[in-house]
């Protein structure tokens, strides 16, 4: 039996972290799994950067609609109370500082808050970035969850990111399967710890100096 | 569930604090959210900076509040009109500061600073004294000037319809500013003709999502600017 | 009698330059005239800067709508066919280039296209601007209506406005009492002149050198 | 009376010349205006730039016409997913070019350009390989670069109901860049879904008014790009 946080458990702790009331964007992967963790008595607001506030869960096969997708070209619904807009509209919301917390995942994440999350800098590597640089930059708080290290076992917590940055210093706090840990000025910091993980096993994993909770 | 409605337009503003810069709704008198400002002379808060596109009219609404001593600098385009008398005469005595924006740069920076564009180039005073201090850049062989985004700390908005969420539809030019003063301010208190339940506002109709509204209070039969200066009220 | 067109005539002179299905912008005064002489055939669209395309006519006095008023805050009529939007939405119509025409009343236009219609400068007056700037700076063509000259007489065509100016070398053409006046490379010329009116009485009540019609 | 219905697709797209830059709404495939592409690809014109967030999926529609060597650049966000091969492939070969602009700085330049705001400036791709040659400039204590206006000689765009006007209103999601493009194209060809009588659409619901539309073109039942690509159809 492996120790730490399933998908679904990391997605379910980031949920808590998120206050009643509060709009929302989910990035692609583990992100998407926070809406199906809405703490009891909250209720979230989500925003898909392609043009709707208040997305809906998937629809049934066969009641889709061609014209109602997610950022991720996903086919959705939309809630009552929900609306449509165009693109820099919703940018707007983004940009403005209007959008309460972005879920995102990532591939490396610095001890500064740095992340790296659009592009290997591969030669050849054909780039595509999408809405993360202005979600990263916009959004008033950028949570993070991810494994803790690669499948390779390499830490994607890292002192410094060695692929091209999706925006500096943005991010607020990460969850991966071992660990909840916090950007703060002096660096990474645990806050909690998954069950059957002790701190040893965090600080190994990560790439940066890292400082056990209070 | 969310649900932002507020009772009472004396509720809606009462923690505007002194020296805050509000915006308020309205081109003239449509638009213009009465009930709110006259709770706001009611609440009786000084020292306020009011963005707006005009100073009002008569002596009821924005006018009513300048003319309480309430205002200390007012931002607009055009602050006198055949029935406004309360701004410039406190303007001629020296009690009350102006800053004049063009009105297509007034809703471009009130744009701006809702979208997280902190600052813009426009064609607009190029060559006029209004230009005069401003950065003046050339782009494809023309000059514009930067102007930069314009926030506030509370908008005062009148809507048509309104749900829980803060979703909003205006009518007619009653639009107006509405829905990017809403994008701008901190915190946008609303006032609306008729409040729906949740997921009645068809959402390909609505013009405000809720993102930009924090209250709502439900004003069912609106004065009118118009209406009240007909009459010869005046407020308080 | 006096020669010359009157404000009517100016207004349907005026509206004989504009072509079919302009959208198109009237300033207060004479050239809210404009719209009582759409030529045969031709059919206009009025956008109003406080957010309609598709203004109508004046409404009677008990139909009148209290939410429904044109940038000079009388109330109007919307056509069939019209849109509302806000002031952001508006402008960007003005500043963008996509109004056709704009005609406005002025109290100085200079030989260089330069005009003068916002204030008169004078200490203490209250300045006012409006959407006058956006709109001589963002419109295709800029139409001037006027007199020829102030009551007292003084020229309103000048070498150079005395006035603030609302805007450098925008006014395409001037229509006045006397004579239609385009601005050229070479300033002022006659396009064409008011029954009863010579050439020789338009060039003493010009404040600069103009040219004949050819 | 005004009408600027054109009666088919290829009429629509006749007059789009050698190396015109052509925005084309959608995002992914909802929005898309496979019609009018397929109208461009029988049309033939090479060397056109076009602006789209992605680069089409499959071999129909946008795709299409890349992968009928009719685009020599492509602006976009996202230039790839996982139906998207035809860009890739000609891109790893070096034949065509890439302008990669991040989504939300996308919209903005496109809706600058409606605007007439030449430049502006927005904190997105500060700190980024994405802000190298571009001016950084700080407001508020904060890092911000420029980026300047995106205009376009076409757009083609996809709408749900349409007057002989122009006004447009769009379904859902399938909004997306279809109104900022309409302003920014010098020449804007909508295909509608359906077309009505002038005052069929409510003044209030109008999403692009008719004075940023050019041509409208009525495709009663326009076909999907997923519905394409799940049936395994390619174009030409």
């Amino acid at each position: 039996m492996s120790a730490g946080w399933t998908r679904e458990q990391m997605a379910a702790r980031a949920a808590q972290d998120i206050p009643d009331g509060a709009c929302v964007n989910l990035g692609i992967g583990i992100p998407e799994l926070v809406a199906g963790f809405v703490p009891e008595g909250r209720e979230f607001i989500y925003h898909t950067e392609n043009g709707l506030l208040g997305m809906g869960p998937p629809p049934a096969e066969n009641e889709r609609d061609l014209d109602l997708m997610n950022a991720g070209k996903k086919y959705v619904t939309a809630v009552p109370g929900a609306a449509y807009f165009h693109h820099a509209d919703s940018f707007s919301m983004i940009r403005g500082g209007h959008i309460d917390v972005c879920v995102l995942g990532t591939m490396q994440v610095a001890a500064n808050g740095d992340i790296a999350n659009w592009s290997t800098g591969a030669p050849g590597a054909i780039p595509a970035v999408g809405g993360a640089m202005d979600l990263v930059q916009g959004v008033k708080r950028i949570y993070v969850i991810t494994q803790h290290t690669t499948r390779n076992g390499d830490p994607k917590l890292v002192e410094r990111c060695s692929y091209p940055l999706t925006g500096p210093g943005v991010v607020s706090r990460i969850y991966t399967d071992l660990a909840v840990v916090d950007v703060t000025d002096d660096g990474f910091r645990v806050v909690e710890l998954a069950p059957g993980v002790d701190f040893e096993e965090v600080k190994n994993k990560t790439g940066a100096s890292i400082l056990p909770s209070d | 569930m969310i649900d932002k409605q507020v009772l009472s337009v004396s509720e809606a503003v009462a923690d505007i604090p002194e020296g805050a810069t509000v915006m308020v709704g309205g081109f003239g008198a449509s638009g213009s959210p009465i009930e709110l400002l006259h709770a706001l002379i009611d609440q009786g808060v000084k020292n306020l900076t009011v963005i707006n596109n005009n100073t009002g009219n008569g002596e009821v609404g924005l006018a009513a509040l300048i003319g309480n001593g309430q205002v200390r600098k007012m931002i607009c385009s055009f602050p006198r009109s055949s029935q406004s008398k309360v701004f410039p005469q406190l303007y001629k005595e020296g009690k009350i500061e102006l800053e004049l924006v063009p009105q297509g740069t007034l809703a471009e920076r009130i744009r701006a600073a809702g979208a997280g564009i902190p600052a813009f180039y426009t064609p607009t005073t190029v060559g006029t004294v209004l230009a005069e201090g401003k950065e003046v850049r050339e782009f494809d062989g023309r000059d514009h000037v930067m102007e930069p985004w314009l926030k506030a700390d509370y908008a005062l908005i009148k809507c048509e319809v309104a749900d829980p969420l803060g979703n909003l539809t205006y009518n007619k030019t009653a639009r107006n500013f509405g829905p990017i003063m809403c994008m701008a301010a901190t915190t946008t208190i609303v006032q609306t003709k008729k409040l729906v339940a949740r997921g009645e506002i068809d959402p390909e109709h609505v013009i405000t999502p809720g993102i930009f509204v924090n209250r709502i209070v439900e004003v069912p039969d609106p004065v009118h600017e118009d209406t009240l200066i007909a009459a010869g009220r005046r407020f308080p």
